[in-house]
């Protein structure tokens, strides 16, 4: 199984997650954060003085799925959020050993889904 | 001499029995000189009419200040039912639109409004130059109070084009609205207020006793021709076309500035009296009733349809319930203003509902169905509900339903069509023509990322973390 | 012809003095025609009481605005001491409460406050029918008057219910209270105010010159019963019965209703005198020192138990002063209010610190301890600092401490019993009553989730990160 | 007979004329028994200047009160303006130095401004002691407009301290301010206002009509002495001495603010008559023109300066107009008022970025910018734009630019120098010697952490993710 | 070493926190997440639109522990934050290969205490 | 590849940022966090209640570099980030197979840079 994290910008969330269910993935969790990259933010000015704002909104994901669905999510996740632009985020794929549904115990595949 | 008294002090009774009834907004009491012109000038009755000249001032002077207290309502109001991304372009709209509206109206509105009218507005009294010479001139207290009544015309309009629209043509069209439009209506309806010759809809018979339509109808129905030219804010209407709800940020903020408003509101409808007698009392019952009726029933209609209480709806309700009592609330019997604002509470959310859904308008705040829509029903319910024999001010009622037929009736639909007309009409062009010159929406870039950052280069809630997931 | 003179304007200047001491709620001033019978019709004494009566409406609703105001104000303070999933809510029940209640005041409540009473309750002039066909008529502006501070007491219970109440059921009662809860209560010391007999109280000598306890107690003791049969907040207490702090989530809010709450006092007092003269300013300045007394030595009694100067409790200090001051206002000296609500600081803190621990009830905003506990020593501190003479108003003073006796206070403590006998106990029996029919509480899901989503279907702060790890 | 009352009437008349024009911030309407000594005691004159000294007593109680409100307009301002972490302590010091200032002032304060002076200071009056004995003395009303107007000098310094002052410090100097700093200095202005002898500025001719220099200047200076020896906040100014942007946490809430200033301002400004007659709409006239200017103007220029309209420069600007109209707006054409608030506008934004990037002082809010500088300005524009004899208040302007000549201007720039020698002069001392004595500033880590959590121990937005990047 | 991610109802934090003490584990970190998963959400409705919330307030943990203790967080998270209603939430295990205590520098196992 | 986890003291980010900076490391993301950790937390109280707070306000930096960069990162975070106080905080390292640049679809060490 993995567990695939992905940083997008805020207002490109309902397309992605319109896209993740296309793609039937149905579960996921979703966090705010700010992040600096290649894209440069941009300025504020607050009474007069200059504010750089370089960390920028953006809205991580975090969605556990089995092998078989890591290409289908990843591709979701770049149709749902590519602009094309600077900013448009990254994609991270990590190993996950384990998974356990609370509610039930299950664990593994049956928990994942 | 006994006789001799009795005539200069009825001279001055007569006054304050006068005061009263005047039908339209502001009861301007004579200067001092012009009554003691009509009688032998004796100090007592002098004195006399001075002190409840004072009086007036006084009263009209606090009303007035509780009238400018309702840009804080507007603008808490608006904010609060937008988005956090906004709060700041909203709250700089409600600053300069009356800033730049007080001193419009100064300079040109004042006249256009109240100056000796040429049939269709009026020329003269630019800047009150009038007034220069007399330190204590009833003209001052007049401009205060008529600034801030224009002023909230004004502001109505930037509640509907909310959240996308440029700031700077926010500006002109409404430096536009205290400097023209808003006057020229005015001045048909009551331009005759410092004793010039009446306006064509006042001549009729039209009777908008704080303006509901004057005022309020004016401003709702420029924002609607707004927000028509204007265009729904991105993902307001989904592909299918089906709405989607856009939640406002902050609905404490909301909230308090209905009270705000309501609190206003008291010194909108009884300081329309300008006279500081027994009727501001009944005024002030009238306008809490229907205030109260339209929270009420707005709720609960609401309640039927959503299958909850929604309290955006409940608020909106509270202000149609007043907005639709402002026109009537001199004439009415505190029962008939409890019917009137619940009929204004119901009409809220159906206009509410059928501008959001059947029309497709996008306003954000409902300020065309509180304001343009109630406040057309407010001025026809004049027509209806009139009731100055049972309230003992005339010997006749002229409220359809008080036996006083039809007419007023018709005269008030006359008012109410014309200002459709004229405040529609004129927006259409106005802001037709700013989206074709300056422009009159931002772009889709900086609508998602917010006005804020975007029109003003700061957030309005600095820290906080702040995350819509639509 | 002097002679004659004298005469008549002597019957004016009685007027005037007349209408200063008296020690009920709201001096009415004698309606024109009545004061003409009593002299010979002089038109000149009769123009001059016709002005001081203009100057008592202006001021009359100038006051009853400020009190309305007040609902902002309540509003503010108990969202603002509550967690935000419940902030909707909140101002849903203030909203509704006033609304209700004014209109509930409005058909019935007066009536059975100020009607021809019947030895317990008025039972005449519902919906002031008397009113009609005198345009002009004091009554309009008692109701608006009489009608904001019903709403008062009402607006109080909510707080300490807040957080787990259903809205429904909270609907019916604050209904209740404005129908007759609080105007029979009413009748009892403030029924004599149009003129009628007196009720029981008023007749034992009982004063309670603007409600510390028609109004505050009553709301307080309400508030009581409610919280008491309600139960406490899910998490408020340890497993152990130990007290949990569950904080405010936006002191800034609150802070802003205790400063409109503390505005609102000055139409609150100063106004109880519904005449326009020189005692609204002595009022004004008691009531600001008491107040300011009460913050103050509320901060210093937190700041050594707790060993921070802790916001809130302060915020709660002012209340606890003003609201200390209401009854005496009146008839104390400058100096003696400042003890008042320096007395007042001390107790609301106690109080908070008793009911939450001892007593383990839980009110979220410590609307008992402010408007029950101090309400009841404010309208004990009548009877030991009524100082009349020194302020040179009657020739003895009724206080204690000013040689009075105990006489005064004994009444005194007759009308606090009597206001925590009706209230607490009709409470009981209310609230006891819903929890058997309708329900009072919400699902402990519901609760836990936040009665916004629940009751409304909103949150108070889309968009905004709002995570409470308690 | 006529004869005779004309005489008596006219006397009257007398009282009304006079109470206009009089140069001071509040013209005391003589007491009936001192009228009554200068004219043989008529009644009818006696019940018409009791008539006339009510409506004054009822215009300053209200405008009294709305001086009051501008409290809760600071506390917003100054924490909207500053970050969420510090939001507590902020509304606590406005509800100190309020609550504080009110006994200070009422005990001490006082006397020393409006009792009889020893040429430097009044040295009777204390606690009005004089106003007992006489129920409705005019004492009570105008101790309590004074009281707000003392409360107003003190807050203005907790808006340039905030964020970093201890709280005990800042509880022992705004004691200070209204017990003897703001007082004594009123004194040589104002000191006359009850009939006693004027202060050596007043004798000068210097004219302040509500406290352009005597509240706002001082209160702007002392906050320029307090910011200088408290030093900048962690993280104002970079390595490399470059100030940095700490954003306001809550703009919505500082707009509210705003707005509440601006209501208050109608009490300030027109309320300083003290008197209710015509003058008031005039002085509202001016005072709202020159804020509306100030904004408009601030706005422009930060727009051009920084290329975007700036909102806190906006709200900056109105404050900056209303506070250099208060000294003019009795003596100034509506021209000249839009002129003088102009001017402010430039001048506020020019000043904050002047102290930011020159000085290098630390004033989050702005506040010496707004109420030093502009309080300065306004105070010479009384030299420059007074003009009596256009307005017909007198037969001469003492405005350079009204042919006055240099006169009064030399006499404006005396008082303006005399201001800020004595408020700089005494804060730097009295901070100086604080922060040798208790210490005038929190830890680092306190003021990192931030004083709500240091200083009470509470989080003013218990649950919201709050969170700042910088 | 591991890093377990865990998703839980946030007014069960209280409860997890404490069996996780009984549990002597003492560190962790939250943050607060919106879930979505088979929970479906409910309804608003917001001046007469609806309004489909399935995006649901979940808290998210982040604990690092030791081999040994796995096992033992794990039991306690669901002792902790089970309800048997869905929505309870999933917990994730991820290996962490590398720790380091900021203060002090040291490494592994003595960093994750 | 690795996704350096690290949380450290919210006043502590901006000098955090320049010495990742300094460290040519530009890129990473932040989220706001609670931790509880030996830090034992501090007391409030409300109203005369004792509120203990044991969750304390933490930053969460999360950082996808290449091996190469994993120990300059790591020394530049605990360079801006000690205090030597409890509370500093802690850097966890996982293992990042995989990384996708949503804009251009590259994958791996061309995508994290
Ligand atoms: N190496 C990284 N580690 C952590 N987060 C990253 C990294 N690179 C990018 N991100 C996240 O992705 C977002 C977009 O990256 P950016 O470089 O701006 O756009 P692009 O990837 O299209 O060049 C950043 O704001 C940041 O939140
Ligand atoms: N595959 C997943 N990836 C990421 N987060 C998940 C995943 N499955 C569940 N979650 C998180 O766990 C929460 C509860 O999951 P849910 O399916 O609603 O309950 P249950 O696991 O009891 O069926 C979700 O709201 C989401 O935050
Ligand atoms: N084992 C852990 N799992 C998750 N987060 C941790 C762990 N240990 C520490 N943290 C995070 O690091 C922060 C600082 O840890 P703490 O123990 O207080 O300081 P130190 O590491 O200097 O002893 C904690 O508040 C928490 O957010």
């Amino acid at each position: 199984m993995k567990l695939i994290v992905a940083y997008i910008q805020p207002e490109k969330l309902s397309d992605v997650k319109q896209s993740l269910y296309a793609a039937e993935v149905f579960k996921m969790s979703v966090t705010n954060a700010l992040g600096c990259g290649q894209q440069k933010g941009y300025h504020e000015t607050y009474r007069g003085v200059d504010v750089e704002v370089n960390l920028l909104k953006k809205v991580r994901l975090e969605i556990a799925v089995n092998e078989a669905f890591v290409q289908p999510t990843i591709d979701a996740i770049i149709k749902g959020a590519r602009t094309g632009n600077i900013g448009d985020g990254k994609i991270f794929v990590l190993d996950l050993p384990r998974v356990v549904r609370i509610r039930t115990g299950e664990e593994g595949n049956d928990a994942i889904g | 001499m006994n006789g001799r008294w009795t005539a200069c002090i009825g001279v001055f009774l007569a006054v304050l029995a006068l005061a009263g009834p005047l039908l339209a907004q502001d009861a301007v009491p004579p200067p001092p000189d012009a009554a003691a012109a009509d009688a032998p000038a004796d100090p007592v009755a002098v004195a006399l009419e001075s002190l409840q000249a004072n009086i007036n001032i006084v009263w009209t002077c606090v009303a007035a200040f509780l009238v400018f207290f309702m840009q804080a309502g507007f603008a808490m109001v608006e904010s609060g039912f937008t988005r956090a991304k906004n709060a700041v372009n909203i709250i700089m709209k409600n600053m300069m639109d009356f800033s730049v509206g007080s001193i419009a109206f100064f300079l040109v509105g004042f006249g256009l409004m109240f100056g000796e009218s040429n049939g269709l507005f009026g020329t003269t009294g630019f800047g009150i130059s009038k007034a220069l010479g007399e330190p204590g001139s009833w003209l001052f207290t007049f401009l205060i109070f008529q600034t801030v009544f224009a002023a909230t015309a004004a502001t109505i309009v930037s509640g509907a084009m909310a959240e996308r629209t440029k700031f700077v043509s926010y500006l002109v069209y409404s430096g536009l609205i205290s400097l023209f439009i808003y006057p020229i209506f005015g001045s048909w309806a009551w331009g005759n207020l410092l004793g010039t010759d009446q306006g064509w809809l006042a001549q009729m018979g039209f009777v908008d006793f704080a303006g509901s339509t004057v005022v309020h109808s004016i401003g709702g129905w420029l924002a609607l021709a707004g927000a028509i030219i204007l265009g729904a804010r991105i993902g307001k209407y989904g592909p299918n076309g089906k709405p989607r709800a856009i939640m406002g940020h902050n609905l404490p903020l909301a909230a308090l500035g209905v009270f705000i408003l309501w609190f206003g509101w008291f010194g909108f409808n009884p300081g329309s009296t300008t006279v500081g007698e027994g009727s501001i009392g009944r005024v002030a019952v009238t306008t809490n009733l229907a205030g109260a009726a339209g929270a009420i029933v707005a709720m609960i209609t609401a309640w039927c349809i959503f299958k909850k209480p929604d309290a955006s709806m409940t608020l909106n309700g509270a202000l149609a319930g007043l907005v639709a009592i402002t026109a009537p609330c001199y004439t009415v019997t505190p029962m008939a203003a409890i019917v009137i604002g619940a009929v204004a509470g119901v009409l809220v959310v159906l206009s509410v509902m059928f501008i959001d859904r059947v029309l497709k308008v996008d306003d954000p705040v409902g300020a065309v169905s509180v304001h343009g829509v109630c406040g057309a029903w407010g001025t026809l319910s004049c027509g209806l509900f009139n009731a100055e024999a049972v309230l003992g001010m005339s010997d006749a009622s002229t409220g359809l339903l008080y036996g006083g037929g039809i007419g007023q009736f018709g005269v008030q639909a006359v008012g109410v069509l014309a200002a459709f007309a004229w405040a529609f009409g004129l927006g259409l062009i106005l802001f037709f023509a700013l989206k074709k010159t300056i422009g009159l929406r931002v772009t889709p870039e900086e609508e998602l990322r917010g006005l804020d950052v975007g029109e003003h280069g700061m957030e309005a809630y600095s820290g906080f973390q702040v995350f819509t997931t639509t």
